[in-house]
């Protein structure tokens, strides 16, 4: 049984392994040893912090029970660019038109801002290889919804996901070749370290003002607001619950921001409390998140479940184990993915 | 013997040849017969008005092929520009990028859109035939205009302006053009330039790019052209240049040629030019005799032409006379060349 | 009974009269013979058009079918912005930050777009004020999510409904004395009757570069996304069913613009088709939106209704005669209100 | 007598006098023992410096009070600015709205951040203590500058500016801070302006507002003030006019006080100053003596006062010529004031 919990002190290991993993597109965590103690240690303050801290990061992993092995992480930002300013370039639409001569053009605009200030964000996503089936990417990764759903008052009421943006076979993007480069005396390579350090430098060195993209190459105008091919699964995963892109994206290679308020999601939209009945008999329902309603000691599985009455659902000893229940214990439950596509 | 003298209503089919074989690439000649004649409307009412505070006015001169009556070069000289419809052009600004901690430092150039030579004078409109395109000649028709100006100082502005046609290829394409602006008026350069010149109002304003327009984001081609005048204009270049105008990171919002400036009263022209009066007699040659360019100080029928004369005794035939409209003992403007 | 259905031509006497009682405020439909003209032949072109234009405004009045009366007036346009420009301003965020000197300003600011060209439009809403009872406000305005729902491929996959602005008891926008009548020799009435007009004239003078709002007077900024008080109601109403505020303004007044996917609206998303069974019983339960699948001859109106079986409801011979159906005709129904509340 | 020489690192403690007295306003002369030490340091090494392209080298004098030795005046030049830091200014831009439908045509100022004057050489750090505050010593103060300049073309770019401090309240409140720059610093106008002095990198480019300023939107008094010296510093901006500075509506960014530029080898001191050598003699009244600005012509060594003298023949008494670090038949270069 899979299980997402908060993250521990003693998670540093598997910590470090996972950074092993992850491969050089994962610039959030990778195999660096002070990385990965910083991250560590933000987690562990996130959890354990007196107030409520207005900038935190709530990371969790997800443990197999049986092995205690950790298969995946995943966190949530409480608020971007408190300290550092964030940085998105905003699509938007010019139209020139005159109507003595009949000429009407509409232009599309890349503008620069710092719009998703204090906005909640969905971060550093990661599920081992080995780990990627029976849905167990869906749990990971909305098991942050069931989160956020227990504990709004830690969050934004708007919540992003930056998506990584497209990039060609041999690793270029099109999108920095065609802006970002003619500012820079970078290459990609180099520009996407940096970038992945601090973008503050990346944004420091953009150009201010209003880019038209018409002026801009073919390829670049192609990849705006593309998705990274690797990425397109996660996207619509979030699209199904309801984010949304709405034209900012990376100032550095074109991925797009998805976005949503937090109350329009459909796994917390929709979620509910009910009590659980513990009993040794092989559900037959849909598949739901259930999820507890601790904090520290939070944790969100997923199992079919039979309903025993109104608010009253059945779990198998198994689950109850893993999410640290005993009978009549409320849970917050929602079923795992949602009957709508988008 | 080549002529100048102020634009007649007789001078419209000459005028038209002209505009033709210019090849649409002067904002201020289109082929249009009603521009024209506006045209020469505007430099008419202008000779005649009472000047005090300069205005819209604009002198057009014709350079006048004495052998045959044809019409072989046209140029004009605007009074103030951008009074009735605005006046845009590039300004190439540097807008910095630094990051300390990267320890990079850019200077990158953009392409402002401005007004910033509102209320300035302009010589414009200058085209010469090509069979008659030589040295000479091109002193005689943009100088005569700055001959005209220095007899009639207050009808023009202090600050002066001259725009350079920018680079364009064989086929009369311009890469900046290409680049830049037809992305935003969806027609090509003669059209634009045309409508332009028709004074088609606001249509510039309602197009253009707002926002500043970043040099290294145009083709290489474009970049290349930026501030450029195209190769057959360097003699105009050189000319203006001896004159005391100066490139000043102006370009033309169209083509990206070069936009010179000049203090009016500062241009070599106005500085060193001298009126005097005229002897008319034999004209005959002497060694102090020295190529001048000769104008009366009249407005309606202001004429001028280059001819031989010593300048400390300025003595000229009656043929000649009789094509300045001069008399003996008249007032005249002459400057060496 | 009241029914919403597409305008007619001999709709001209009730829409020059619906012109006086909309009083100033209401710039759409105004006690203006060639207005009225215009507006009617517009509405009339879009209903009859042989292909589905790009452009048309889909005009709706409601009528009381007893006394023959209509009481009010619906409106959505295909597309804006594709002959004149659409403006608005776009509220955004800059931050300007030094780490050296710990000072962190987040700065609000307003910047010129077109961003909405293309997106349909609610518009030109008006009831008279004795029929403002009985929820009738609500089906008139929600009427059009039945046309929407119908005939999505009329339609831009996003929508937008423009909030008049605040201004204060003497009639002034703050909005405007702080920002437009700086670029204008023009005071605020006479403004007012040229964006009513057309708002291109006032866009080509406004400011065209981003606009920093601290640097504007405080009722300025105040009344940026503020809703005139007479609007609030409106508002109410069309968040409820999932418009949002994200942010543009009206360049005259700072009044809010909301926006939606056309499918994420709750009364189109829920919205069913079911058949009809007449029967003369009372029906006793929740009220919904009634409409019909007809595009010229399409109604709308809202009554209580009795489930008859799965996909079946009984309906009143009254509420049928107002739909022009017959029994075992198919129509769409939604309930009347939603359940959530924003 | 009052005297101009080179900073030396014995004038801490005067400098700092100042720099304090001065009421932090003037950017160059922050009250920071450390900057002041390095404002020495590099006039010190830019005196020693053989310099073939000028750079950032910062020459500063001090005005020194022979009687009792004070420092009662200091001032100074930058080789070219913006070249290790960014050199900022506003400048005043017109903007046009216009509706040709609703016949309005408007021009609206807006104020655009930018580094125009990257490489010019700039006047700086002009400060006269009161007591001393008079026409004579403020044309010696500025102008020995100059004939330094003069002295040493080659060390100084060829544009060359001097900003005016703008206006502030009997408070020393800059109304234009208090409207534009306090919205984005979050901090009072003195620390800004003390943050700018001592270097602070970047943080102008971190805080500022990238886009242009609309001066509409500004209060009336901000306004009033673009552009406006302070009124303490008319006799320094006729000074300043009279050498041929011309005001191009670039104003300060913390203050709106004027920019004011020349070409550097135009100024008045520039052109009209002359090198000659030097008689000491008695220095003794005749009519021909004029008040003359006088110097030596070293670097290290700088020396100028006024003396009067005839430019023609110029003499001086020995006490003069040791002030001077002068003997007989040395060069000087002088200009009547």
């Amino acid at each position: 049984m899979m299980v997402v919990r908060p993250i521990q002190a003693n998670d540093h290991e598997a910590l470090r392994e996972l950074g092993r993993k992850t491969g050089p597109g994962f610039t959030s965590l990778q195999d660096n040893d002070e990385q990965v103690a910083t991250k560590l240690e933000a987690g562990l303050a996130a959890f354990t912090a007196g107030s409520v801290p207005v900038e935190a990061l709530y990371l969790f992993v997800m443990e197999d029970t049986e092995t205690q092995e950790v298969v995946g992480i995943c966190g949530i930002e409480s608020a971007v660019g408190l300290s550092d300013p964030w940085y998105n370039y905003r699509v938007g639409t010019l139209v020139h038109a005159s109507r003595e001569l009949d000429v009407y053009n509409q232009i599309s605009t890349l503008t620069i801002t710092n719009d998703h200030t204090g906005y909640s964000e969905l971060c550093t996503l990661f599920l081992t290889p080995e780990a990627r089936h029976s849905k167990q990417g869906s749990l990971l990764s909305k098991s942050r919804f069931m989160f956020l759903a227990e504990f709004p008052q830690r969050f934004n009421e708007h919540l992003i996901a930056e998506m990584r943006g497209y990039s060609d076979e041999s690793g270029v993007s099109p999108f920095w070749e065609g802006l970002g480069r003619h500012f820079f005396s970078l290459d990609f390579a180099e520009a996407d370290k940096i970038s992945s350090m601090d973008k503050v430098f990346i944004a420091e060195l953009m150009p201010k003002n209003t880019i038209y993209t018409n002026l801009l190459s073919k390829g670049a105008q192609d990849s705006i607001g593309k998705t990274h091919e690797a990425t397109t699964p996660a996207r619509r995963l979030l699209e199904n619950e309801g984010l949304r892109y709405t034209g900012y994206i990376d100032i550095f290679d074109g991925g797009p921001t998805l976005e949503a308020r937090v109350n329009d999601i459909r796994a917390i939209q929709e979620s509910q409390y009910v009590k659980v009945h513990i009993a040794d008999i092989p559900p037959d329902g849909e598949t739901y998140l259930i999820s507890t309603t601790e904090f520290s000691q939070f944790r969100c599985c997923m199992s079919p479940i039979s309903r025993a009455g109104k608010n009253v659902i059945t779990i198998t000893p198994d689950v109850a184990s893993a999410l640290n229940v005993i009978e009549s214990s409320t849970v917050r439950i929602v079923p795992l993915s949602s009957g709508r596509r988008f | 013997m080549l002529l100048i003298r102020p634009l007649t209503f007789a001078d419209l089919q000459g005028l038209e040849r002209l505009a033709v074989i210019s090849g649409g690439r002067m904002t201020t000649l289109p082929a249009n017969r009603d521009h024209l004649n506006e045209l020469i409307n505007r430099t008419r009412q202008s000779l005649r008005k009472e000047v005090t505070q300069y205005s819209d006015e604009s002198y057009h001169f014709v350079l006048e092929d004495q052998t045959n009556g044809e019409i072989v070069g046209v140029c004009g000289i605007d009074a103030s520009v951008g009074i009735n419809t605005p006046f845009y052009s590039y300004r190439v600004d540097e807008v910095v990028h630094a990051s300390s901690e990267l320890q990079i430092h850019n200077r990158i150039p953009a392409l402002h859109l401005c007004q910033d030579y509102t209320g300035s004078a302009r010589l414009c409109t200058l085209f010469l035939d090509k069979d008659h395109r030589t040295k000479e000649n091109l002193n005689l028709l943009s100088r005569s205009r700055m001959l005209f100006m220095a007899q009639h100082p207050e009808r023009f502005a202090n600050k002066l302006i001259a725009e350079l046609q920018g680079v364009a290829d064989s086929a009369n394409r311009s890469p900046f053009w290409e680049c830049l602006g037809r992305h935003f008026f969806n027609m090509d350069f003669t059209k634009a330039n045309y409508l332009t010149g028709i004074n088609s109002k606001g249509f510039i304003a309602d197009l253009m790019p707002h926002y500043p327009v970043y040099v290294p984001l145009l083709s290489d081609e474009a970049q290349a052209s930026l501030g450029q005048p195209r190769p057959d204009m360097i003699d105009v270049k050189n000319l203006l240049e001896e004159e005391g105008f100066n490139y000043r990171r102006y370009v033309d919002i169209f083509d990206a040629g070069p936009t010179l400036e000049a203090r009016t009263q500062d241009i070599r022209t106005m500085t060193q030019s001298k009126k005097c009066t005229i002897n008319i007699g034999s004209g005959s040659s002497s060694e102090k005799q020295v190529n001048v360019l000769i104008s009366n100080t009249e407005r309606e029928n202001f004429r001028c032409l280059i001819v031989k004369l010593d300048p400390q005794q300025p003595e000229i035939a009656a043929e000649v006379a009789s094509l300045l409209h001069l008399n003996n003992g008249d007032n005249i403007r002459i400057i060496s060349l």
